[in-house]
């Protein structure tokens, strides 16, 4: 984990990485803002600490892929296409959201011609959809990858375990990003499991896992890079435990009085952005001056989406039947 | 009273377009969609390899097609049921085999929660079918005899169907494997191998959402699915020498349920009997019984009368399995009482 | 119209015996039967240590009773559950939180497979509670806001309740968890911090099986149970300007359902409406009032009708939500329409 | 795996497996032909091949314990106290059967008495409510342990982890005894994950697992009663996976027509009775004698049984909405 210094990627990819990252935090602190304001409807999500897993996974795949993001993966909905407008337009419960009012904050934000699967809140049902996904690639023999998102509480349910053994038997090519964020809801990891690495499950099921730091976007992406590449090339499912932590509460109303101060210290002093500009800055891939652009043009195109959201119409209650099923 | 009652080793291929058995026109039928569209795959315990399933309707499949398109699967109903809908989003159109019906429960996320609110909440379609061989009076006690169709008819975004015959059968299955929707497709154990009947040749397809009058009469109207069916027709043979002339409406189809042939029916008779395998308490029964006591309202002669399980777990012992599952005699009772009324 | 709906952040306990809100009297009742009973635990997501659930229903528990009787589990429903089944069995009475109604599928099959039947196949008593905080109409979304009872209902074997009132809520809950058998027990959310009621202090239990008068009536009957007993309640009293004298009986409990107090009120006024929140096709409602319909066929002026939620996933954006579900000015609309009737 | 020569336990223990194992293989091989001879009622299941595992494992546990075995443990419910004639009872679905005629075969044969938790077909709904009970131990203080069964197939279930978890992370005093007999029903290992031990599922939970050989009874002996002792004393959970083979088909309709006869073959030359048998002579544990006298005694036994229950009452059908609720 960050042991041997990686071999950087290309400046655009770095700038990339970056950009993704920045939006992330500015859309997510914004929606924030919004609901500390009374201007949001429901609850909502906060994927602080979690863009550069996000981010550097996401931006692993190939534009056939396909990934399945949870209610952490902000910036994975955005690199695959996801305006900012949709966005915050399904999170504020309106016509022109991805789920059109129909479903909240993220969930079921999927696409299909942006290979996004939308999740529900029984998780982690989205990683046996993955799987399928990924085994319908097989299939047909397509050169296609699955990617699928995780918690730590999510690795102990059944379905994770159903899900990982099936994709090893099948030799899936999938995926499965690991976000170990130290907490699921209000319960630290001493009570959801006796091991020390989510890692670990992955030799329940013959799945290889390698562990990162998940606070370091370069070291995700080269990770997830080389679980792809694997993937695609009849490898087989990897898993990817990234270690990382929920720099917020567990939803919009949520305290988290419950996590020690010292431990959020310790992780906010390893930002995943923070730790990113300064490296960029001091490479040199990027200036003072470019560090501002691009949080002006982060700002600009959150500021519009939120704009384009709260004049948008709400849906029409008439059509509060249609869809349910496929014509 | 062995698992020969489920015809568990007998051979399901019969030459096409003849008469056959209920099972035989299953395995026909998706032996041709398979045939027509190399997106139809199968999954599910056992169905592969030599064995082809419990039940063997998918004996000689993976020779025929392969085992990358008959999956046997680990037994993680959860997982494979999700996987199919995964698969479905691709573009596949997954046909299930959950082993018995009673082991549906095991996968009920992936049925409820993920398949079924899919297409309402982001607009992708999920066409799978989950095949559930369900029913009992076969001595199969209380965990390879259930009828849980009531759960999958009240939730929003599933379809749910139940043959009563092999062409039915055959035709149903055909169309849930075209149908853009997850389906759930539920299997009379008791008439595998007990039921031949005329199966249509080639593309035979049979609407979701329409039901079939099994037997004309104007009397009294008995509105039933799946073996019931049987039942209710035996019980209306036998009421004829009482001078009963008894309608009998095969449902097919759960949900969407035929409301239209339901209540011209009731309309008619102005007496209505619901039967069902499934204990009655809160089961489909109702909803039926409910609708059309409200909507035929003032065209009744007699109440809707309900006969189900009883509201207990189908127990094992033929004597105690026979106290609580309808059959002819306890429907021609009925049927007589509401005659009188 | 944030999780501040549900409340989360306020405080649960109050000084008993007084007017309290409706989530205070859960918690007084659960804190009094764990200081009467050392066989009580407390296990779930997160109901433990400071936090005490994501509604703070047990806040103050892990403090009071200690770690090892209020447990906080990994999200593994199935097993957590099964768990409880475990420890009822050796004589414990487990109080299970599942984090909210709609998660209850995630354990499905230890509820309705396993729970359900055991004491039928052999006899053993199986005393658990799940408490399932359950019901919509503030924003939550189609997988916070399900009222998933029918299944429930469905299934041989389980006890099912739905308070409306603190009272209830506190005498229920004391009364499932001294019952001997699997008692699921839905919480109405929107009732949580919104409603407020005199709670009698101590020992204070109400019967499981009897509903509840909530208002006399003449003209027509509404049954309910939930918080859709506060809608009617609200209807009845618009509908007195009308000339319209309407009785709402809350069931309080769906499994065993007061029969007699439902056909005794049918018969009364003879026109009935049924409601609930959870969506109508094939719900609760349909039992109820296809009983009626049968039990009181010859004493009904009106057909009994239903209202419920349509048949479509909980959807999140408040108009469409408010499309979706039942409330006092369409329950009026209806009950008009049977008292024109 | 049998490489170190382990202690023989006392003669009389060694007495004690041989003979509940002989119990077991006739009223077993019994049950079969009764339903040979179209006496049986619905179907039913052979446990042949498991005898050392039920036997060597349940006989590790002390009065006070408890246990859930599954379909294949007959020995198990015997070892615990159930009578033959109890159990044919239950399989001709009379009233004097466990169930009472409630429910088929093996299933819910459950008796809180002899410290028995009745299985239910959802897979491995035992191995929850196993746990659940030792945590009942743990909570009131009970130098109990729990024992539960479970198949290679259950071990790919999610239940399977979760319940694995639950024990490592309570601690729970729950020993798990894993009957890998290569089969899920017509489905080899191969096809149901792609690893070669189920052992090394313990270590996605942190619950230690061994590798014993399923047909020596004195091994799985020995492995049960260390780990019932270590969980008696607060060590928490183990597991033990017990290698063997399904002799015969899943149930009594299935001719396994799948299974290589090579395979069967390899496993027939290793039949933990015959095996013990040769061994306790070799030993002079026993003499011919002796193992005509056990025999006799077995076959005795369960030819009353079977008259027992053959002889007995049909339940009353008027008695069918009996018993759901306790009073
Ligand atoms: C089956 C199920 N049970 C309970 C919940 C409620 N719940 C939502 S998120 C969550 C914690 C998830 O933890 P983790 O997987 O670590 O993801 P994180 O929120 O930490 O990113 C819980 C318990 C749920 N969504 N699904
Ligand atoms: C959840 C569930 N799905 C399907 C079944 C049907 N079924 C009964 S036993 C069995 C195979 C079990 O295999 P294993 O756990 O290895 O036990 P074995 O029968 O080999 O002893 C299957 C698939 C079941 N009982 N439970
Ligand atoms: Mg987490
Ligand atoms: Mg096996």
């Amino acid at each position: 984990m960050g042991d041997i210094p990686l071999p950087a990627p290309p400046p655009e990819t770095q700038l990339d990485l970056y950009r993704w990252m920045v939006l992330t935090r500015t859309l997510d602190d914004r929606i924030m803002a919004l609901w500390k304001q009374g201007r949001g409807v429901g609850g909502t999500f906060s994927g602080k600490g979690h863009e550069a897993i996000a981010v550097g996974a996401g931006l692993a795949l190939g534009a056939d892929d396909v990934v399945a993001p949870m209610h952490r993966d902000l910036g994975c909905y955005l690199v695959r296409g996801l305006t900012p407008e949709r966005i915050v337009a399904n999170q504020l419960g309106r016509i022109t959201g991805v789920t059109a009012g129909r479903d909240a904050n993220l969930h079921g934000m999927g696409d299909l011609e942006l290979g996004i699967i939308g999740f529900v809140s029984h998780l982690p049902q989205s990683m046996s959809t993955a799987v399928g996904a990924a085994m319908s690639f097989t299939y047909r023999g397509e050169p296609r990858v699955a990617m699928a998102f995780a918690g730590d509480g999510s690795s102990s349910t059944g379905l994770f375990h159903e899900a990982l053994n099936l994709a090893a038997v099948q030799r899936a090519p999938l995926v499965l990003v690991v976000e170990n964020n130290q907490y699921a809801y209000s319960t630290p990891l001493s009570q959801q499991m006796a091991i020390d690495d989510i890692a670990d499950r992955g030799a329940a099921h013959g799945v290889p896992a390698t562990i990162v730091d998940g606070n370091n976007v370069e070291e995700v992406h080269s990770a997830a890079l080389s679980a792809v590449a694997k993937a695609r090339a009849g490898g087989g499912p990897t898993m990817i435990e990234c270690k990382t932590m929920r720099m917020l509460g567990h939803a919009i109303h949520d305290g988290a009085e419950y996590v020690p101060a010292e431990l959020l210290e310790h992780w906010r002093r390893r930002d995943p952005i923070d730790r990113y500009r300064k490296r960029l800055l001091k490479r040199g891939v990027i200036d003072d001056e470019g560090v501002s652009t691009i949080d002006k043009e982060c700002a600009d195109a959150v500021e519009a989406a939120v704009e384009f959201a709260e004049s948008s119409e709400w849906p029409d209650p008439a059509s509060v039947e249609r869809g349910v099923y496929a014509p | 009273m062995t698992g020969a009652n489920f015809g568990f080793a007998a051979p399901t291929a019969e030459a096409a377009g003849t008469e056959m058995t209920y099972i035989a026109a299953i395995s026909e039928a998706l032996r041709e969609e398979m045939r027509r569209d190399g997106d139809v795959v199968v999954l599910g315990e056992d169905v592969g390899g030599s064995f082809g399933g419990a039940f063997k309707v998918t004996q000689g499949f993976a020779d025929e097609f392969g085992d990358r398109r008959v999956m046997n699967m680990p037994m993680t109903e959860n997982a494979f049921i999700g996987a199919a809908t995964g698969m479905a989003l691709m573009g596949l159109r997954p046909v299930v085999e959950v082993q018995f019906a009673d082991f549906i429960t095991t996968g009920f996320d992936a049925i409820v929660q993920f398949a079924a609110t899919n297409h309402y909440r982001w607009g992708a379609a999920v066409p799978w079918v989950i095949r559930a061989p369900a029913d009992g009076g076969i001595s199969s006690g209380p965990f390879h005899s259930q009828n849980p169709e009531a759960w999958f008819v009240h939730t929003p975004g599933l379809k749910v169907v139940v043959p009563a015959t092999p062409a039915d059968a055959k035709g149903l299955l055909i169309s849930a494997i075209r149908d853009d929707n997850p389906v759930v497709y539920f299997e009379s154990k008791p008439l595998y191998r007990s039921l031949r009947g005329e199966v249509p040749e080639g593309d035979h397809t049979v609407p979701i959402g329409r039901a079939r009058l099994a037997r004309a009469g104007t009397d009294v109207a008995v509105v039933t699915y799946g073996a019931m069916v049987h039942q209710a027709v035996t019980a209306a043979q036998t009421l004829e020498a009482d001078g009963i002339d008894v309608a009998v409406l095969d449902l097919r189809s759960l949900k969407p349920l035929d409301t239209e042939a339901v209540l011209e029916l009731a309309v008619a008779t102005g007496r209505v009997l619901v039967i069902h395998a499934a204990n009655r308490l809160a089961g489909v029964g109702a909803e039926i019984a409910a609708l059309i006591a409200d909507e035929a309202f003032d065209r009744l002669d007699a109440p809707v009368r309900r006969i189900g399980g009883l509201d207990v777990p189908v127990p094992f012992s033929p004597p105690l399995e026979a106290a609580y599952r309808p059959d002819a005699t306890r429907i021609a009772d009925e049927v007589r009482a509401l005659a009188r009324w």
